[in-house]
């Protein structure tokens, strides 16, 4: 099973071990922006459609 | 009865669905005979989440139950959702044009802007 | 993206043919001009969202979670973990070229919902089309579940169950009033003075707040009595405030972070990854600190706007920017360079564009009021410093040249115009005006201050720190003086007063006995007998409206509880209060009278042609009103053009408009508000008189149920001033503009060919002297001509930038029902 | 009351009132309840004179002081 750590969006937080944030790019049909959401590391990737393996 | 109590019962029949829980069914159904298709519904101009008045019957009718029951003088209209079941009413008159429009503004008598009913017309 | 391609044309010759839009387009950086157009509009088209707008279920879903989790807490420590959870867990973004950030929503295109607001409302979301996020039935279902839980939980469920059952009735039938008795639905105003002139960051309110706690704890641990049992709940309270304003700061960080990771590892423009650099030092900075320079003086201000809504569903921007951000423009621009002007006017424009892009979903009363926009955003200008000196500054005039370039519908402006304004400034409201944007709306600053003095008793020095608490009302930015709920659900459908008084007090719209009974009107033997039925239908109705929002307002810090506002608040850091609790407020209310006129020129026509001229009867105008004038044209144009309309300097009509101000203003000082202050009227409309065109019955003006009532304050009917500019200003101008009311909105609609070049502007400049000289407080301008509007009507693609004034606010003109379009067109083009 | 587009044919009181587009005229907007058209309607004379689409304006133009201003004037 594969974590949340093992992908590409995943930027560990420095001063919070085990945390992280999921920072992906969008383009919607306006604008483009980065997004970011907090995750853990040890969180599950299965079922998330924009794991991409680091 | 004292004034308090006579408008309590026409406040609880005017808000009485505020807490109650309502099933996906009952949300999501809009009956053959639903009372948005009705000349006599009026939409709420407040509430928009689809309550309005009976233009015909006053607070204390109850036209779930059969026979239904009529109460033609008082001091309030019957609060009905838009999809209140109108089959078992007497005073059920299908209206001819129903407005699902609602880039336009508001129109008690002709408009019904909910998505259930944007669908039931179509 | 959708950016359109700018016109064809040289700016030169775009700006002969007044087609500012596009000018605007060519002339904008890069930057502003991507900024713009990436924009997810929120305000509705009408009454409905504009297509690709969402509701925001993350949001929703991370509340009432947390909320569910924390059931035992007090009710301010409750909604502060609730708060601190969104800020902790939404998801945030950063959009290209953004040097500013924060919208409350999770993404661009989303739409706040506050769901613990009203169950009402929750429902309406349910059914409302287009706004579900897919896929559909998933998100429905969501949304069920989330209003199942709130059933009768909500701010407004709870003050619904305790309202006298007959107001309760009556307020909610939708006839008399609008708005929603509960802060959760507010137009907070903010302690500029405290966080801004105070120069406290967030850090430095936790300072404060602990001084307080600790000086509160030596009474809960020293001898016991009465006096220290409410310390207790304070305590509560303060910690409720340290939670949510740390939550806060680390959501500023959470953004720095972002910035840094975007510019570390995707950013390959050295130029933007700078600028990324920045964006995460300004959020490492605000709102923990107070600001060092323009951008970060932005961020705090956008930031502290954006957890106020995360709070609650604001529906107003109470803001001075220039006066609050100004020093920071003189330091950065004028003294240490840091800035070119240029790029100032970029983060100028940014500014507005970020408030421009913030909405929640609204009801749809709310939406119909307010076309086109998400609330009242009008922000304040100009105006005096505390000591009576010119405040205006280079802040001022960077706002009003940004404003022409971004052509944002909300935020708009509201100058305070006062002898001593300059003519660079003045030349820059007017390229706004001219330019078709319908702002800044002109206030007269001496006058308000005077009003704000007679009317709720603020001292000189903080009467003049006033901005516009929403549309019009003036409201100082003091710790007693800031009010932290507009008390918006006094909103009166005044021509039901009028109405009432000719019907015995029944509404025939919603089948109800709502006022008192005065008396059958066709009985009336003499106009006093019909005045005296509607004064009496006047105090019942704004009685009522009054009753429910104050028991509203004092139930409010037990029913919702506003800890990151009062977190802001130096009253509440202070006491430990809610900052909605009315100790401490010195009060500020307005019942904001809509279709106010239509009570004076229905007046006036009864009296001309039932009681002088006896050409009808009372009971051939009862009988043609209930037939809602159907068979009785001739009668009805009668009764339209015969008799005296307001707006044509005519004593007639004035005196029954004088009349039926000072009836009500005598009963504004017997209305008190839970500080004990008084409620004066405030004429003005927003899109109200559309959104009550069907639920206000046939009325002796003319007017037919369906018909949009006048577009408001104590603007004439439309197309109804036919003596000109200066018989408007004359009518206006006989009324005091301070013992009579809180405020008296005016829209003018001027010839933009008549207004061209440098002799319209000085043409514009003599009317306003005109205009101050008379004493009126308040006047906006329409500058955009028929053949534009129907154009834009035929080809609403073409013509998306126009722009144009509804009432105490603007709109894209596309945005707003052809009934009101209408109604904007029919106004009087007035030569001056 | 015959509808221009559709030749339904009732009283004036059963085509939807609209709005009356200007308060000091006689023609006023109502809907057909059959065609859903959008109809300008003379009240005096009780008859429909024409289809009222986006942009049309059968009462004329903005009331106001005529020969100020370029717009009004036409």
């Amino acid at each position: 099973m594969s974590t949340c750590a093992e992908c590409k969006s995943f930027f560990v937080r420095e001063e919070e071990p085990g945390q992280g944030d999921c920072v992906r790019r969008v383009v919607d049909p306006r604008q483009a922006y980065y997004q970011s959401k907090p995750v853990r590391e040890d969180s599950s990737s299965s079922g998330c459609e924009s794991f991409q393996k680091k | 009865m004292s004034r308090r109590s006579q408008w309590k019962q026409v406040a609880d029949g005017m808000l009485g669905g505020a807490g109650k829980v309502r099933t996906m069914e009952e949300r999501e159904n809009v009956p053959e005979k639903a009372c948005g298709f009705c000349k006599n519904f009026s939409e709420n101009a407040y509430a928009s989440d689809g309550r309005g008045y009976c233009k015909k019957l006053k607070v204390g009718s109850d036209i779930k139950v059969d026979p239904a029951v009529y109460v033609m003088e008082g001091e309030a209209s019957l609060t009905v959702l838009f999809n209140a079941d109108g089959s078992k009413c007497q005073y059920f008159v299908r209206m001819e044009l129903i407005d699902t429009n609602g880039n336009e503004v508001n129109d008690p008598s002709y408009r019904r802007a909910q998505r259930q009913m944007e669908k039931a017309v179509k | 993206m959708v950016a359109e391609p700018a016109r064809d044309g040289s700016v030169q010759e775009l700006e002969n043919k007044q087609e500012w839009w596009w000018v605007a387009e060519k002339k904008r950086s890069k930057r502003l001009d991507y900024l713009r157009k990436a924009v997810w509009k929120k305000g509705a088209l009408g009454g409905n969202y504009a297509p690709g707008i969402k509701l925001d279920l993350e949001c929703a879903t991370l509340f009432t979670d947390m909320w569910n989790f924390w059931k035992y807490d007090p009710i301010m420590m409750r909604r502060a973990k609730a708060i601190a959870h969104v800020l902790d867990n939404k998801t945030i973004f950063i959009t290209d070229h953004a040097q500013l950030v924060g919208y409350f929503g999770s993404l661009p295109h989303t739409i706040m919902w506050r769901v613990d607001g009203a169950s009402m409302v929750n429902e309406e979301a349910y059914n409302e089309p287009g706004i579900m996020p897919e896929p559909e039935q998933e998100s429905l279902e969501k949304v069920a579940k989330l209003n199942d839980y709130w059933a009768g939980q909500t701010a407004v469920d709870k003050v619904a169950r305790i309202l006298d059952p007959e107001d309760a009735v009556k307020f909610l039938s939708g006839a008399i009033g609008w708005g929603a008795p509960s802060s959760a639905y507010g137009y907070s105003g903010k302690d500029y003075e405290y966080l801004f002139a105070g120069k406290r960051g967030f850090e430095d309110i936790i300072e404060d707040i602990e001084a307080a706690i600790e000086k509160a704890e030596e009474k809960t641990v020293g001898v016991p009595g009465p006096e220290i049992l409410d310390i207790y709940d304070r305590l509560q309270n303060w910690d409720a405030m340290i939670l949510v304003l740390e939550a806060a700061m680390r959501h500023a960080k959470r953004y720095a972070r972002l910035a840094r990771t975007m510019a570390e590892n995707f950013e390959t423009d050295d130029k933007r990854k700078e600028e990324l650099l920045r964006l995460a030092r300004t959020c490492e900075q605000v709102p923990a600190k107070s600001p060092r320079n323009l951008q970060e003086s932005f961020q705090y201000d956008h930031f502290v706007q954006m957890f106020a809504r995360v709070e609650a569903h604001e529906g107003a921007w109470p803001a001075r920017p220039d006066y609050y951000h100004g020093p920071y423009y003189d330091k950065d621009v004028n003294i240490d360079k840091t800035l070119t002007k240029e790029e100032a006017l970029d983060l100028v424009g940014e500014f507005m564009i970020r408030a421009y892009e913030v909405g929640g979903f609204a009801p749809r009363w709310a939406r119909e009021g307010l076309q086109g926009i998400t609330g009242t955003w009008v922000w304040t200008l100009g105006g005096v410093n505390k000591d009576g000196t010119d405040a205006c500054n280079d802040l001022t005039i960077a706002f009003l040249q940004a404003a022409r370039l971004v052509r944002v519908s909300n935020p708009t402006f509201g100058f305070r115009w006062h002898p001593k304004v300059k003519d660079e400034v003045m030349r820059e409201c007017f390229e706004c005006i001219r330019h078709g944007l319908g702002y800044p709306s002109m206030r007269n600053d001496p006058l308000l201050v005077q009003n704000a003095m007679h009317w709720h008793g603020h001292p000189l020095e903080e009467a003049r720190t006033w901005v516009h608490q929403a549309c019009m009302s003036p409201c100082p930015t003091t710790k007693n003086g800031v009010q932290p709920m507009r008390m918006a659900s006094a909103t009166a459908n005044c021509a039901k007063m009028v109405e009432y008084a000719l019907h015995n007090g029944y509404d025939h719209v919603v089948g109800m006995q709502m006022g008192p009974q005065t008396g059958e009107a066709s009985s009336f033997t003499d106009f006093e007998q019909l005045f005296q039925a509607w004064t009496t239908q006047m105090q019942w109705l704004t009685n009522l409206l009054v009753r429910t929002v104050n028991l509203g307002r004092y139930k409010d810090p037990e029913f919702f509880g506003r800890p990151f506002l009062s977190g802001i608040s130096q009253r509440s850091v202070e006491s430990g209060l809610d900052v909605v609790s009315p100790v401490g407020d010195r009060g500020n209310c307005w019942i904001t009278a809509f279709t106010w006129v239509e009570n004076i020129d229905s007046l006036a026509a009864v009296k001309k042609l039932v009681f002088d001229e006896k050409k009808y009867t009372m009971e051939q105008l009862i009988t043609a009103l209930k037939a809602n004038w159907d068979g009785y044209e001739q009668m009805r144009l009668d009764f339209v053009n015969n008799a005296p309309k307001w707006g044509n300097d005519d004593d007639y009509v004035d005196d029954i408009m004088i009349r039926c101000l000072q009836a009500t203003a005598r009963h504004s000082h017997v209305m008190k508000c839970p500080s004990g202050n008084n409620w004066p009227i405030l004429p003005e409309n927003v899109s109200g008189n559309i959104h009550y065109a069907s639920i206000v019955g046939a009325l002796p003006n003319g007017r037919r149920c369906g018909d949009a009532l006048y577009d408001g304050g104590i603007s004439p009917g439309p197309g109804l001033d036919k003596k000109g500019p200066t018989a408007v200003l004359a009518s206006c101008g006989k009324i005091d503009h301070i013992a009579d009311g809180r405020a008296f909105l005016l829209n003018q609609r001027l010839s933009p060919t008549q207004l061209a070049g440098e002799k319209g502007y000085q043409l514009w400049k003599a009317y306003i002297r005109t205009w101050a000289d008379l004493g009126l407080d308040h006047v906006q301008f329409n500058m955009v001509s028929d053949e534009t509007l129907r154009a834009a009507q035929k080809d609403p693609e073409k013509y998306s930038e126009v722009i144009v004034r509804v009432a105490g606010y603007s709109a894209h003109f596309v945005d707003i029902s052809r009934k009101t379009q209408d109604n904007i067109i029919q106004r009087t083009v007035q030569g001056i | 009351m015959k509808c221009t587009e559709c030749s339904y044919e009732a009283g004036v009181s059963s085509f939807r009132y609209l709005y009356n587009a200007r308060i000091d005229a006689s023609m006023t907007l109502r809907q057909c309840p059959q065609c859903q058209a959008w109809l300008a309607v003379d009240e005096l004379a009780g008859e429909a004179r024409q289809r009222v689409t986006d942009g049309d304006a059968p009462w004329g133009k903005s009331a106001g002081i005529e020969g100020l201003a370029r717009d009004v004037a036409r």
